[in-house]
């Protein structure tokens, strides 16, 4: 727990630097894009990892904060720093009631209905041609922070996206390690005990659920701002899969586990640019192997090896015993 | 004139090419509850080599649907040996991930071999229209309703009255109390993934010779039979087939009434309203206690 | 077989004063599809009581502790606690109430400790705002404190000491039956329903465990309603034993008096009574 | 640096990937020819390829890798135009020209990016060069609209519809499909009760060819024509005897009959084994647009490719290509073709307007 | 029970109580990194009922899971009839006569009572035979008749409990080993299945039990094994421990 909170702190630390000290603006888009999917993948996990349940449909928070953001910006001309939490707050409310229905499933009933819950969001902004511009898109949205400071170089995205990574692991953090997360544990490794012991599961579930909405509308709200444009494909399954990917390699139901799986994913995916063609069978055979070869992620892996390397000494001695 | 029963034609026909489509997933979710996001790609795999079976080793139809099903039940029972075997117990997770990267393979690998291009698979028979009075419909559309139907009847009547369909439905059940009842479980896990991998390749190609192969249908060919599964109630062909027909009637009522343009939608809908006042689906019941 | 209430061994333990009951249950009924699980039951449960349900297999048992604790929504019937009508609220709110009850079939979290499992029952002691959960402070730090002390507490009284820190899953099926009282305890309920908790425990382990359960009365519960096929356990320590045969009430009583009827005999002890 | 390296970003993955291949062997061989010519100021030219699966975000990252990593002094691409409008801003950021020979959506020359240039038609171009053509030689009275439901097939049928109804043409129906969708029967059905005497249809090969087909299999004998990459070997193979005596207007056709066009399918059928389709012919054009302005610039700074870009005339094999003052290309031919066993026949040719 | 009327000739049970039919021998089987049987040997008789008895979580069930194949053994060896079944996967040690009723039950909670029963006996390929023995089992518990056409998920603790055993029994097994038969079952009952337990044994078929109730495991078994911490601590036959309390209150503390 306080290993966990002081390998965050050091991370944030060292990345606050990282504008100063690197130059190459590529460098700084891939940190940019790492970070970003480190926000979306800690918001799944929340989900995921506390809730316990699959949720396929974490795409409609970051499309809805998108296209929150996108909106305010064009029609109303509102600064970032009104936006993205405001694309925030309106994930939320939509985590909100997409939860207060899907959250009475389980299992494979709750995967397939959040997954249809982000489909028909995308199939409405698809087509709902007055409000989204339809598959159009909405393109050129601002880039004013607030007043008339805009944004112009990447090292000034780095530190906004820095900052909603600060706020969203702050919020995981406090969540997780506190009687609320522990109640979203026991709810999700086992829901007859959890009520018997005055949990009530909806609600908890909602509270994680609802939380991770709003991390995901943050993301999506900055998504908005930083490629300047917002359309349909943000809710497609293609997000959903790269979210999936970061948050199981990493290790679901750790803090850290999505953040380390957010930045080997995409350095990886833009290293496989080298194969070209071969690009992304080879990725589809590394997300493979990783599954068979870690398959609770880097940090089960290396949780693993740390209870190995604690076991070894009882297991030794029981042999000398048995001898 | 009323075009309501060409609508509804359109609807059944459309249904069952849902159900068949969703078959294999039936089995391999549904029953085995491996959440198989590589379904699409086997399906797509099944017109990719009827295809090329038809095409280039010069097969007809049907010998070419054969060398396919088998051919599909070996590459099934090996992603199951190889690659579901070990992730199998550790909950849905690696599963999930597994077949997010097995598709992922599937896909790009056989964007590599065949390119993106459609693929033209000849049919069995003619094309041409069919009239049954104001109904249009295509011999090949007749053709592929019934394959579907003895499939689905098939397939039902395999898990319901057969003794490797109780041994099925045991080792999903409990596999440890399947075992000590003397089922092989790890053949029984192979069997049944290999099985769902052919249905989904024979509905594959059956499909493909009526619309065509194509490396990149997967992903939508995933997300309807995901709904359908769901929708019938996970692991019920009765309910599939029901899954099916409604999805297949309402898309076809919504596009003929209402639009084309949100046709989709329709699906995910009626899976969010069904779910909503039946948690476990249209075809299923709850044997869980407290 | 008719089932009927034993007339003369009402009086013996009906309360003393017109005090409220902890528990009340009246004419609770089951049905699923068309079978009855349990007709038209009631009974009651006073402070400072231990009772005994027992009953032969699918006699209703579990069915009970279902409906009492909101899992079932009963077909028929009140439920009242603590005076108030308790009947179709939901188990989480039940269980805040103060009454809180074990599972038949063996329920903890698997992944966590001993540890931890009981420490998570300890979710009500430490429930807080939200507000307080993303910015603690002292109170919240100190209910955390208390949670742990007393969880370590309660896995010692319960004898899983030694397994303190393992993992949930790699516990014996009958370490496990203790973990999940452990658990239950720590969420200090003030009525204490245990199903089976004994199964699994050999004669000796049942024995210790029985002095122990009666410890807890006054202690850490109020009054404590157990379901028990170990006969020894029950009757040594029950105050009142209860009686179930396919669902309705068939007797009801001190243990003496129950090992001593003859339709108990018949219908639940067998051969153990002659 | 010893070559001159041009970035192009395309969808190779994904449901467009088939498209997106075509305009990489279109560049490739156009790079190849340049390059056999001596490539331009005394260096070959190199074309880096990158995957932006026609999204936005995937798009972005490919270029920021082009322009960071690789160092190209010119962008070509975007295949979709949504990936197209993310990746602009981010030319006009690096002061990059980007070139694209597909993205059809009108607005984007619209937003005063001097960098971007448009080597295709707009529909708004197609629709009015070839209307008139349409009403008047195939006698269409009413007609009913249907397009793939994104920017380019909405756009198709808007502007279609416009300047038809100009003419007098009825519309009678109007639906869009999603990209991928497979069977058209309800659609179809609406068509028939509609009784339309010519559908246009905006699609691609893969919608356009079921759809195509389909029509038949209903025993619908309307007349049909369209906009899309109808006129290609593939289309014909793969929609079989259905695609007799349809219609498509199209920027490209392989049977176009000029000598440049004819040394060109030529030398592609050489090196694919297939005939140029209308996205081959694109990114052929680009290309060459692309290496012609550097060699006129005489470097590669990017200001002097900019302007040297905004005068081009190139001649391609469907004709020749010159920009306006906001990067829309015109000049060039536009043909009207119809299937006839099995082959593209053009019956009609018209050169392709500047927008006024 | 009825079943009492095929009670044991004392004669057929002296002619069994011979060789061994089962011999374990330094049996040794981890859970992944924790060892939880540090060379267990142990032998049973054709014909012979043993009990396994000792505190919880001493290896009692590990033994059983790992004569059954569920578990694999790190070393040692196991024999059935002269025939070496250790590191056999569980299928086979089922088809060469051995059945295990495990514990926590393990019915398949969504297939009625009647399929449990007849699954469990896959092995046996004759219709009418499989029928025989469903008829069998419903006899044996006339509980699981009445409630055939029930989901067994949805049945009593007890319920399952006796369907588990009737299921095991299904494929009329040489060897049966039973892991607590008598958790959940009421008294009565418990007296009942006791009584299945010893006509079944009558009939030739030996048996290897688990069984927390000291007074019901050593009154059907004529020997028990004391398993203590993954150990066989001591053998004694079953009149020696029940007259001697303080000696097993010794094996049994823990
Ligand atoms: N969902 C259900 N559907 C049908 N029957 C049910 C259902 N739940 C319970 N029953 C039946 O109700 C009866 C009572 O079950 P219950 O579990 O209450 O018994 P019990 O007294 O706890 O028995 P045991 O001592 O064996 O645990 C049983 O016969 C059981 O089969
Ligand atoms: N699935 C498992 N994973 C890891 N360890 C286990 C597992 N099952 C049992 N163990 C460990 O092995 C040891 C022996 O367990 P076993 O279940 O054989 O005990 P038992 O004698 O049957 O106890 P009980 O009477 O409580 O059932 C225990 O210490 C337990 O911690
Ligand atoms: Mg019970
Ligand atoms: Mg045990």
């Amino acid at each position: 727990m306080t290993l966990e909170r002081n390998i965050l702190l050091a991370l944030l630390a060292g990345a606050a630097l990282l504008p100063f000290a690197v130059t190459d603006q590529y460098i700084l888009h891939l940190a940019i894009m790492a970070l970003f999917y480190a926000v979306l993948a800690s918001s799944l996990n929340l989900v995921v990892g506390y809730v316990g349940e699959f949720s396929l449909g974490h795409t409609a928070f970051l499309g809805t904060g998108a296209y929150t953001a996108a909106l305010l910006s064009t029609q109303a001309g509102l600064p970032m720093w009104v936006t993205i939490p405001l694309a925030g707050l309106v994930s939320a409310v939509f985590g909100f009631a997409i939860g207060a229905i899907t959250l009475r499933l389980q299992g494979p009933y709750f995967v397939i209905v959040t997954l249809s819950f982000a489909e028909v969001l995308r199939i409405v902004a698809n087509n709902w041609i007055a409000v989204t511009n339809g598959p159009m898109g909405l393109a050129g949205v601002g880039q004013t922070l607030f007043g008339d400071v805009t944004v112009t170089d990447k090292a000034g995205f780095f530190l906004i996206v820095l900052g909603i990574a600060a706020v969203a692991l702050y919020l995981s953090y406090r969540f997780v390690y506190s009687n609320a997360g522990r109640a979203a544990v026991a709810v999700r490794e086992n829901r007859y005990v959890a009520q018997s012991i005055g949990v009530d599961p909806f609600g908890t579930a909602m509270q994680a659920f609802v939380l991770g909405a709003f991390l995901a509308g943050l993301a999506g709200g900055f998504y908005a701002h930083y490629i300047s444009f917002v359309g349909p494909e943000v809710f497609r399954f293609a997000f959903m899969a790269t979210m999936i990917i970061m948050v199981l390699l990493g290790g679901k139901g750790t803090l850290i586990g999505p953040l380390a799986g957010a930045v080997i994913v995409t350095v990886l995916e833009e290293y496989l640019r080298e194969v070209q063609e071969l690009r992304l069978t080879l990725f589809g055979l590394i997300v493979m192997a990783i599954v068979l070869f870690l398959p609770n992620g880097l940090m089960g892996f290396i949780a693993l090896r740390r209870e190995q390397q604690a076991a070894k000494p009882t297991l030794n001695a029981a042999k000398e015993r048995t001898v | 004139m009323d075009l309501f029963p060409q609508f509804l034609a359109n609807g059944l026909v459309m249904g069952v090419f849902y159900a068949l489509s969703a078959l294999g997933l039936t089995l391999i979710f549904g029953l085995m509850r491996v959440v198989n996001f590589a379904h699409g790609e086997f399906y797509m795999l099944g017109g990719v080599s009827g295809w090329f079976v038809t095409n280039y080793l010069g097969l007809d139809f049907f010998s070419g649907l054969i060398v396919v099903a088998a051919f599909m039940a070996a590459v099934g029972w090996l992603v199951d040996r190889f690659l579901i075997e070990r992730v199998r117990g550790q909950g849905e997770e690696p599963g999930i991930l597994l077949t997010i990267g097995l598709s992922i393979f599937l896909v790009n690998g056989t964007l590599l071999l065949v390119g993106p291009a459609p693929m033209k698979v000849a049919g069995a028979v003619a094309e041409g229209p069919l009239f049954f009075g104001p109904i249009a419909v295509t011999k090949l559309r007749l053709l592929a309703v019934a394959v579907g139907i003895a499939l689905i009847v098939g397939a039902h009547l395999l898990i319901r009255r057969t003794r490797l369909g109780a041994a099925m439905r045991a080792t999903f059940q409990d596999p440890m109390a399947a075992s000590l009842a003397g089922i092989r479980t790890g053949h029984v896990y192979a069997a049944t993934f290999a099985l769902g991998c052919t249905l989904a390749a024979l509905s594959g190609m059956l499909l493909a010779s009526i619309y065509s192969a194509q490396a990149s249908v997967g992903g939508l060919i995933s997300l309807k039979s995901f709904v359908v599964v769901i929708l019938g109630g996970m692991g019920s062909f009765a309910g599939a087939i029901a899954g099916g027909l409604l999805l297949g009637v309402a898309e076809a009522m919504w596009g003929g009434y209402v639009s084309m343009g949100m046709v989709d939608v329709i699906g995910f809908v009626l899976v969010i309203l069904i779910l909503l006042f039946r948690p476990q689906g249209l075809f299923s019941i709850r044997t869980e206690r407290a | 077989m008719t089932a009927t209430t034993e007339p003369t061994t009402e009086p013996t333990v009906e309360p003393a004063t017109d005090r409220q009951p902890l528990l009340r249950a009246d004419d609770l009924t089951m049905t699923f599809g068309g079978i009855t699980a349990v007709k038209d039951f009631s009974f009651h449960i006073e402070p400072g009581e231990i009772v005994g349900l027992i009953g032969p297999n699918g006699a209703g048992k579990t069915t009970c502790f279902n409906m009492l604790t909101g899992f079932y929504a009963p077909s028929n019937g009140r439920v009242r606690f603590k005076g108030q009508d308790i009947t179709n609220r939901k188990p989480h709110a039940i269980a805040r109430l103060g009454l809180v009850r074990s599972f038949q079939k063996t329920n903890v979290m698997k992944r966590l400790t001993v540890f931890e499992n009981v420490l998570t029952g300890h979710y009500m002691a430490s429930r807080q705002s939200l507000l307080a959960t993303f910015f603690p402070g002292e109170a919240v730090r100190r209910a955390e404190r208390e949670a742990r002390e007393s969880a370590a507490a309660i896995v010692e009284t319960m004898g899983l000491a030694q397994r303190m820190n393992a993992p949930a899953h790699l516990l014996s099926c009958g370490e496990l039956r203790l973990l999940e009282v452990a658990v239950a305890l720590a969420a200090k309920p003030s009525l204490l329903m245990l199903d089976e908790p004994a199964a699994g425990l050999n004669s000796h382990e049942a024995g210790t465990f029985g002095a122990v359960l009666k410890t807890l009365i006054g202690r850490s519960i109020d009054a404590l309603l157990i379901v028990e096929h170990n006969m020894d356990l029950v009757m040594s320590v029950s105050d009142r034993i209860v009686v179930l045969n396919f669902g309705r009430k068939l007797a009801e009583g001190r243990p003496a008096e129950i090992i001593e009827n003859r339709q108990v005999a018949e219908a639940y002890l067998g051969k153990a009574a002659a | 640096q010893d070559t001159v390296r041009i970035g192009l970003v395309q969808p190779l993955t994904g449901s467009v990937a088939y498209n997106g291949k075509s305009v990489v062997e279109g560049a490739r061989l156009a790079v190849e020819e340049m390059n056999a010519a001596g490539g331009v100021l005394g260096k070959k030219i190199e074309l880096i390829v990158e995957d932006g699966q026609c999204t936005p975000a995937n798009s972005v990252n490919a270029v920021e890798k082009l322009v960071q990593k690789d160092k190209v002094v010119t962008l070509v691409g975007a295949f979709c135009s949504s990936a197209t409008a993310a990746i602009m801003p981010v030319a006009q950021k690096y002061k990059l020209p980007l070139i694209t020979g597909v993205s059809s959506k009108a607005s984007l020359t619209e937003q005063g990016n001097p960098y971007f240039f448009r080597a295709a038609e707009t529909d708004a171009l197609m629709a009015e060069a070839f209307a008139k053509i349409l009403a008047n030689d195939l006698k269409l009275t009413k007609v009913a609209y249907i397009g793939v439901n994104d920017d380019w097939g909405r756009g198709g049928v808007e502007e279609f519809s416009r300047d038809l109804t100009a003419l007098g043409v009825k519309t009678v129906l109007t639906e869009y499909f999603d990209h991928g969708a497979t069977d058209f029967f309800t659609l179809l059905t609406k068509l028939r009760a509609a009784k339309p005497d010519g559908v246009f249809v905006a699609a691609e090969t893969q919608d356009g060819s079921i759809l195509v087909k389909q029509i038949r299999e209903m025993g619908l004998d309307t007349k049909v024509f369209g906009v899309g990459s109808w006129a290609t070997a593939d289309f014909i193979n793969l929609t079989g005897e259905a695609a007799e005596g349809i219609h498509a207007a199209v920027p490209y056709a392989s049977s176009m009959d000029t000598p440049r066009n004819q040394t060109f399918v030529q030398k592609y059928q050489a090196k694919y084994g297939i005939k140029p389709g209308k996205y081959g012919a694109a990114g052929y054009n680009a290309l060459n647009i692309a290496g012609q302005a550097i060699a006129r610039a005489g470097g590669t700074d990017a200001e002097a490719i900019r302007a040297s870009l905004a005068k081009t005339s190139y001649e391609a094999p469907n004709g020749v290509y010159k920009f306006t003052d906001k990067g829309q290309a015109y000049g060039f031919d536009a043909v009207l073709v119809r299937i006839e066993k099995g082959e593209p026949k053009v019956i009609a040719s018209t050169p392709v307007d500047a927008p006024h | 029970m009825t079943l009492l009327s095929e009670s044991p000739s004392p004669s057929a049970i002296a002619q069994a109580v011979d060789a061994p039919v089962l011999a374990v021998e330094g049996l040794h089987v981890a859970y992944g990194s924790t060892a939880a049987l540090h060379g267990v040997s142990l032998d049973v008789r054709a014909g012979e009922t043993v009990a396994l008895i000792g505190a919880n979580g001493a290896g009692k069930s590990t033994i059983l899971r790992a004569i059954s194949g569920l578990l694999k053994a790190r070393s040692g060896t196991i024999t059935w009839n002269g025939k070496s079944i250790a590191n056999l996967p569980a299928d086979r040690i089922v088809a060469a006569g051995i059945a295990h009723c495990p514990e926590e039950r393990h019915v398949w909670p969504n297939m009625t009572v009647q399929e449990n029963i007849a699954l469990g006996a896959y092995l046996c390929r004759s219709r009418e035979e499989v029928q025989r023995r469903i008829g069998m089992a419903f006899h044996r518990f006339p509980r699981l008749r009445e409630r055939s056409r029930q989901m067994a998920g949805t049945l009593s603790g007890g319920e399952q409990q006796m369907l588990a055993i009737a299921r095991a029994l299904m494929s009329e097994p040489r060897l049966l080993m039973l892991d607590e038969p008598s958790l959940g079952l009421s008294p009565k009952m418990a007296d009942e299945v006791f009584d299945v337990v010893r006509s079944v044994n009558a009939h030739g078929v030996t048996v290897l039990l688990v069984e927390q109730n000291i007074h019901n495991a050593l009154g059907v078994a004529s020997r028990a094994y004391v398993v203590k911490t993954g150990r066989i601590t001591a053998s004694r036959p079953s009149a020696e421990l029940r007259g001697d309390p303080d000696l097993l209150r010794a094996y049994l503390g823990g």
